[in-house]
């Protein structure tokens, strides 16, 4: 393992730029309120270049990312592009023709169809736009992307993953000799990140310039050349991804010398440990059928298949969030009356939603708050609040899930989407759930905090949680005891302890159980492998 | 729209397959939802038949026409601005406003003018300057100072009255120039000139709208105006150009008004905003922004008319008439809603 | 009973306040002018108008604000005759005396209403038009606020006659909450379903008037009383564009509502009760009769002529006394 | 300048430190947002007092306190709506309609009542529930039909005012029971009891908000309605109580004016909610839901009502009242936003 003293770091970019080099931001510091998201940090990317950008939750890459793409202005500091002095702030063509971009948070409109999302603000040039040749350009876009999405449709009718493959086709499409992408497969399937990188492998190949942002490391190593690493606001190295294991990768991003946790074997669940969590007969039209599974007390069971597999729908339906058709929900001896998350939360349900920003949290209330929504009857008699009682409730949580926050106060949309996640779970975790359901918790969550988060899971399930976590990232799934396969709505496979990844990448896609193992250049596997980088 | 996943077991699509089965019936229910309010009319139209056979007559038809054209203009301007996601009450002082200080300009002190007597035949283009200018103010404190449209429009709409009761000293402008007069009078080709004009302004409008890149960049503000920056739309240019011709076509539904009622009253347009709100959203324009269609909102309109004209040609007391022309407008928006089958937002 | 005189009694110095009750219509604009001039002629010290713009809230907080000022008596015009009672009732225990001028208090006690008998209004209006209309045709009647005495007292008085005198007319009553836009479009669809409207009562011409003449006039039905399309008019207030109007024979008649002498008046009773005067009823010196219209309230019942071509061009006529 | 790795060769702080300073700055601004309308309040008593010594006297002060009372009842009502991420413009006509309809249930027929003859004892508790028959009423359209609440209650604006038209016959009702005018003319311990009323369910409200799990739930909803209910709150429920207190207080507001002004006004309450919605917003609640404060929607209540006191007793001229007043609002509200550092949504 390398230790970070052993990196040699270059300088600070320098002022002068060398021909070649796409884009230079120079000591660029970045201050919202009280909060400095970028301090004197700088990038330079080389033209060509699949330059990968890393750093935990809040280091500061989507304000180094906004900064690129004009969208914000640095407080101080420079952006070059191809050694021009970056366009002004009002002339958005300008930046577009220079940068293209997926940005983290959607910018999907969603009362305006896919085809005129794709083409937003260039559906025509000063004559009338053509209603049916746009729809028939977006199709043959969406095509060319693989993306199967009807372009007339309101985009805010897809689902997350498929708003997100749009904004791909659309960045992509843009024909622009530079692309940012900030975590994009945060959101996507196994089968879907790979078209990505087959995608993005091609336009390396045709000399576009990348900017790739994730925080799944062996993706780096996958696509990356060079890697940027971003500590607390600060700029810390830029290397080639060879010269840069991954532990020396995590150490630069943590600022600390220690490996990542192997997680340790959990004791097995025996046969007589108590039933926490049993469905029977669980059906919901449309999503998934006859769904019956059970979960012991201190198991950690993972569920996982691909997009419109019904496991979301799945566990909604275990948190209340949606109403069964039929079936029957258990948590112990007692039946839970179906669709009412109060009664799922007082049945002992503990409950993380896909997604943060929309069912997750109240962006204007502080951190506290919303970390201790449901357990708001506990601070003081008949509902009544006390104040202190509340914060030193939520200090503990900070302190417990390493939620990074400038006060308890804070309104939780001033923090990272990692900080963010840690703050649902938190919550989640809040009423000491008998049952705890978890869709996809560690979506854009920095490689430490992902360790915390799951390690708060396990904790959990230690003292006798029983978990059911639903997720795609291979991550997580590692973490469980075992791991159930859906597929168009049923469970169609279960693994137990020593999975191999290929196994669950051919159960999420149907593939039968004997071609397990047989071919598959994986987009999954690559971690702890540094070789793996470029083309 | 029920594609079934588990009904293909065997299809291992390389692709995530859309969530709404297959993709025909969701276009054309887009078009639907357009033309929610058509069976509304239609119902309205047989009733209003029934109640009185001069109600199909051409003269009460264009009648109902014409009293609609100040109230469909302040709802083109209105709708627009909510498709932005903004919203303005200021519209309904600035049609008492604009003529109002138009003619003041131009007409002598002995009749109420101002005195500074300018030729009348600029009454015209100063209205709709007037107007103009109240749609860049409003859009200037609400982008340059950040403050919300709600309560800048209602701040506004207090001061505008107001200026125009203090120019006026209260008064009703009788003595008008015949440039002012013409437009709510004259007709052309055997129609009003006022039906001609929104005929043509909402053509224009939807077809901006509806097929050019400047039309739709105003629903794409409406939607996610941070989408729309991003995606190089100049959004407070697009909001303030917005307001202005709000502003314009409020003047200019004043210029309308005070010809056809032949002065301008004191209180000219005077409770109009909540009437307009009303015909722009059971037209199904959203106040949340980005949603809705001109054509949409037109209907809207034409509803709100027919029912006024129904209800004074049956002679409802007047004692009632304003209860059931309330339950009325409910009751066509829960069908509207209902029978395009949408929660609304 | 009493006289009018610029007496230099008690009253000199005792600031009376008026209370204005709206500053959008031509009637009321007129009073407000008239209401310094006679407070000169009469002696008297007023306090600066304030404008409760047909808002009886705002009449409460002026009321009580110019009491707090140290006003005498207060002049008032109720718009919405239900909701002072209280207010009277407190300015009372504060024996500030009030006038109440153009409507009556549905309750309360007041010094004098200076008014004019608003029923005579409509009872004028029908029979001027029942009688040019021969007893028989169609007549649209512009009908002020249900919920104001003036528009109740007018529309019934107008009821009443044209079943009682003229059964052969059809009327067709429209309800505008003194909304010129509202009388408008309901004449154009009264005019689509009957083409043979013979007339036409507004009851506020200051409001109805330029809408009416304007709409008749894209119709070509303002022509000539000889002419067999003539629509007979018979307005209400006695503005000067009324005047206008009858003089080039576009309206028939119109009730002159006296907006000097309600200001005359109004301020004569103020000023007399901060005196100590009383009155009872009978007939007073100005042409007018005292009428205890009940509960003790004495009105005071300034004449209000019909104004026809005929006397249009009287120089007593307040219309013919200002610009306009 | 870039902080290189060798800075600091050992690992730092297992918890790396939040980026900003310290904890409390930040508590304390958002306390201070609250307050941003009591510097606008302490100028408006300083020029009060220069305007006429009259306006610090007791009785004064008594009477604009009091003159508030219904109004700001409104806006508690319609602040608790808009925390709670809906609107409500049908408050203004519950504040007549309730009244109305209990007295005439009440009165004798020959009183312009119904005929019902109620026992006059039951005229409060009828009055109050129907305003809260009218809250649920609205709760239900926009819960269960999903339809916009900006609409529904635009709706039940023209119909609540239609049927009190209806029943009244457009008049005011004045043989009132003596019940019914005791809370709008009241002293206790020498104030109005309208405005101890006042006080307590302004004191009782913020203390819900702020301190209790209901309370905060509204907030929760009106920030985010999905979250909200992920995390186990009974959002349709929490909302439906929300209209219905909101109907009741307006009902209540209906009662303490019908007994101030001695009548129930054909046109009570009429034009108020624009007067509502300017005093909630100037007081920093906002119209997107989730945002304000209870005592911010009071102080912008008393900033109104200082301003049209000043008016009144400084006798500016009645031609240009309204719109100096309108301007003042303006200013004041750019002050209020200015002063707080914000942009507002
Ligand atoms: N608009 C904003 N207002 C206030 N604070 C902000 C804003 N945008 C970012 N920040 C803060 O700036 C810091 C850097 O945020 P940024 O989004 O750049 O992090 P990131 O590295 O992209 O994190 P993640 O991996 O979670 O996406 C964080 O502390 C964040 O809370
Ligand atoms: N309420 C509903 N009405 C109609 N169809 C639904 C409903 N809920 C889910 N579906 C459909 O059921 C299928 C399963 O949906 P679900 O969201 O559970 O998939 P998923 O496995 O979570 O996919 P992803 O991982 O992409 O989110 C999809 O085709 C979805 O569109
Ligand atoms: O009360 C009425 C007044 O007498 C006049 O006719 O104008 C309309 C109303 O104000
Ligand atoms: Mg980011
Ligand atoms: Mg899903």
């Amino acid at each position: 393992m390398m230790s970070i003293d052993s990196i040699a770091v270059p300088g600070a970019p320098a002022p002068g730029t060398a021909p070649g080099t796409t884009v230079e931001a120079t000591a660029v510091t970045k201050r919202f309120g009280a909060t400095t998201a970028l301090a004197d940090a700088g990038i330079s990317i080389a033209a060509g270049s699949t330059h990968a950008l890393v750093g935990r939750n809040g280091a500061g890459k989507s304000t180094l990312v906004s900064i690129l793409t004009g969208l914000h202005r640095p407080d101080s500091g420079t952006v070059r592009f191809d050694g021009e002095p970056a366009p002004a702030l009002a002339d958005r063509d300008a930046w577009r023709r220079r940068v293209a971009c997926v940005y983290q948070r959607s910018t999907i409109i969603p009362t305006l169809t896919v085809a005129e999302n794709l083409f937003l603000n260039r559906q025509a040039g000063r004559g009338p736009i053509g209603w049916a040749r746009l729809r028939r350009r977006a199709g043959e876009l969406l095509d060319d992307y693989g993306v199967a999405v009807d372009p007339g449709a309101p985009a805010g009718e897809l689902n997350v993953e498929q708003r997100q493959l749009v904004e791909i086709a659309r960045a992509l499409s843009l024909g622009s000799r530079f692309i940012i992408l900030d975590e994009p497969t945060a959101r996507l399937d196994a089968t879907a990140i790979d078209r990505l990188f087959t995608r993005l492998r091609a336009l390396a190949a045709s000399g576009v310039t990348l900017l790739f942002i994730s925080h799944h490391l062996h993706e780096v190593y996958e696509v990356c050349d060079t890697v940027t690493v971003l500590r607390d606001a600060r700029w810390i190295l830029t290397r080639p991804v060879a010269e840069v294991g991954h532990a020396a990768l995590v150490e630069a991003m943590t600022g600390e010398a220690v490996g990542l946790t192997e997680w340790p074997a959990r004791p097995p669940v025996t046969a007589e440990t108590p039933v926490a969590l049993r469905t029977t007969g669980l059906r919901l039209a449309d999503a998934y059928t006859d769904v019956d599974l059970e979960v012991r007390a201190g198991e950690i069971v993972g569920v996982t298949g691909s997009g419109s597999s019904g496991k979301v729908s799945l566990a909604e339906t275990l948190s209340g969030l949606r109403r069964p058709d039929g079936g029957e929900i258990r948590v112990g001896a007692k039946p839970v009356s179906p669709g009412s998350v109060p009664a799922a939360l007082a049945a002992g349900i503990g409950f993380v939603p896909q997604d943060r920003h929309r069912e997750g949290l109240v962006p204007l209330l502080s951190v506290e708050e919303n970390a201790t929504l449901p357990i708001a009857d506990r601070f003081g008699p008949a509902g009544a609040i006390v104040p202190k009682r509340r914060t030193a409730v939520a200090e503990e949580m900070i302190a417990r899930y390493d939620i990074k926050t400038s006060s308890p106060y804070a309104p939780v949309n001033s923090l990272s989407g990692g900080n963010a996640q840690k703050v649902v779970l938190a919550r989640a975790l809040s009423t000491g759930p008998r049952v705890l359901v978890l869709i996809g918790p560690t979506a854009g969550v920095d490689v430490r905090s992902k360790e915390s988060l799951l390690g708060a899971v396990r904790a959990a399930a230690d003292d006798g949680t029983a978990v059911l976590l639903v997720s795609d990232e291979l991550d997580d799934l590692r973490a469980c005891d075992r791991v159930l396969v859906m597929f168009h709505g049923r469970v169609t496979a279960e693994l137990g302890r020593d999975w191999e990844d290929a196994e669950v990448v051919a159960a999420v896609e149907g593939v039968a159980a004997e071609r397990i193992g047989a071919t598959r250049d994986s987009a999954t596997d690559g971690i702890g492998a540094p070789e793996g980088a470029g083309k | 729209m029920t594609g079934t996943s588990t009904a293909s077991p065997a299809g291992v699509a390389k692709t995530p397959l859309p969530p709404g089965g297959p993709f025909r019936p969701r276009l054309r229910l887009a078009g639907l939802r357009d033309l929610a309010l058509v069976p509304a009319i239609l119902v309205l139209v047989v009733v209003g038949a029934l109640v009185d056979p001069v109600f199909l007559s051409t003269a009460n038809i264009i009648n109902v026409l014409q009293q609609q054209t100040e109230l469909s203009l302040l709802v083109l301007a209105e709708a627009i601005i909510l498709i932005g996601g903004k919203f303005d009450l200021s519209l309904e002082s600035t049609v008492g406003l604009a003529p109002a200080l138009a003619v003041a300009l131009v007409i002598p002190a002995a009749s109420n003018g101002l005195g500074t007597d300018w030729p009348t035949t600029l009454a015209i283009p100063i209205c709709l300057l007037i107007g103009l200018a109240i749609g860049a103010f409003n859009g200037m404190l609400i982008l340059r100072l950040g403050l919300s449209a709600f309560i800048v429009t209602l701040g506004m709409l207090i001061v505008l009255r107001g200026v125009q009761i203090g120019i006026t000293g209260g008064q009703n402008l009788f003595e008008l120039p015949p440039s002012v007069l013409y437009l709510g009078n004259a007709l052309w080709f055997g129609l009003p000139a006022s039906i001609w004009l929104c005929a043509a302004l909402f053509a224009v409008a939807i077809v901006v709208l509806g097929f050019f890149r400047h039309g739709r960049s105003i629903y794409a503000i409406g939607g996610n105006a941070d989408a729309a920056r991003a995606a190089g739309i100049r959004t407070d240019r697009v909001v303030w150009i917005v307001f202005m011709v709000a502003g314009v076509l409020a003047a200019l539904a004043g210029l309308l008004m005070t010809g056809r009622l032949g002065s301008v009253a004191a209180a000219q347009g005077q409770g109009m905003i909540f009437t307009v709100f009303a015909a722009a959203v059971i037209g199904g324009v959203s106040m949340d922004g980005g949603k809705g269609t001109l054509f949409g909102a037109l209907c809207g309109v034409v509803v709100l008319g027919l029912i006024n004209n129904i209800l004074t040609l049956a002679g409802v007391s007047a004692q009632w008439i304003q209860a059931i022309y309330g339950v009325i407008i409910l009751v066509a928006l829960m069908l509207a809603r209902i029978t395009t089958g949408k929660a609304q937002d | 009973a009493e006289s009018p005189s610029g007496g230099e009694g008690s009253s000199a110095n005792s600031q009376i306040a008026v209370d204005l009750p709206r500053a959008d219509s031509d009637f009321w604009n007129s009073y407000a002018k008239y209401i310094p001039q006679f407070a000169q002629e009469q002696g008297i010290n007023l306090m600066t108008p304030t404008n409760s713009q047909n808002d009886i809230a705002k009449l409460v907080a002026n009321a009580q604000a110019l009491s707090s000022q140290g006003a005498k008596a207060i002049v008032m015009a109720p718009q919405d005759t239900g909701a002072i009672a209280t207010t009277l009732a407190q300015l009372g225990q504060k024996k500030i005396p009030v006038v109440s001028v153009d409507t009556r208090p549905d309750k309360g006690k007041v010094f004098m209403v200076v008014r004019a008998d608003n029923r005579a209004y409509g009872q004028k209006a029908c029979e001027f038009l029942g009688e040019k209309l021969g007893g028989k045709g169609k007549v649209v009647e512009f009908q002020g606020s249900l919920s104001s005495v003036n528009g109740r007292d007018r529309s019934e008085a107008f009821a009443e006659c044209m079943k009682s005198k003229f059964p052969g007319i059809t009327v067709f009553e429209e309800p505008t909450e003194w909304e010129g836009a509202k009388a408008s479009a309901a004449l154009q669809t009264r005019l689509a379903q009957h083409p043979d409207i013979k007339g036409i009562y507004m009851q506020a011409g200051g409001v109805f008037l330029a809408p009416t003449l304007q709409l008749l006039r894209s119709r070509n039905l303002l022509v000539p009383a000889a002419d067999p399309k003539h629509v007979f008019i018979v307005s209400n207030d006695g503005i000067p564009q009324e005047f206008e109007a009858i003089r080039k024979g576009e309206i028939d008649a119109t009730v002159s509502q006296p907006a000097d002498l309600y200001a005359k008046y109004a301020l004569f009773y103020a000023k007399a009760a901060v005196d100590g005067k009383t009155f009872q009823p009978g007939p007073t010196d100005h042409g007018s009769n005292i009428v205890d219209v009940g509960n003790g309230i004495l009105e005071d019942q300034l004449p209000a002529p019909l104004v026809t071509a005929a006397n249009v061009d009287d120089k007593t006529l307040w219309g013919n006394q200002i610009g306009g």
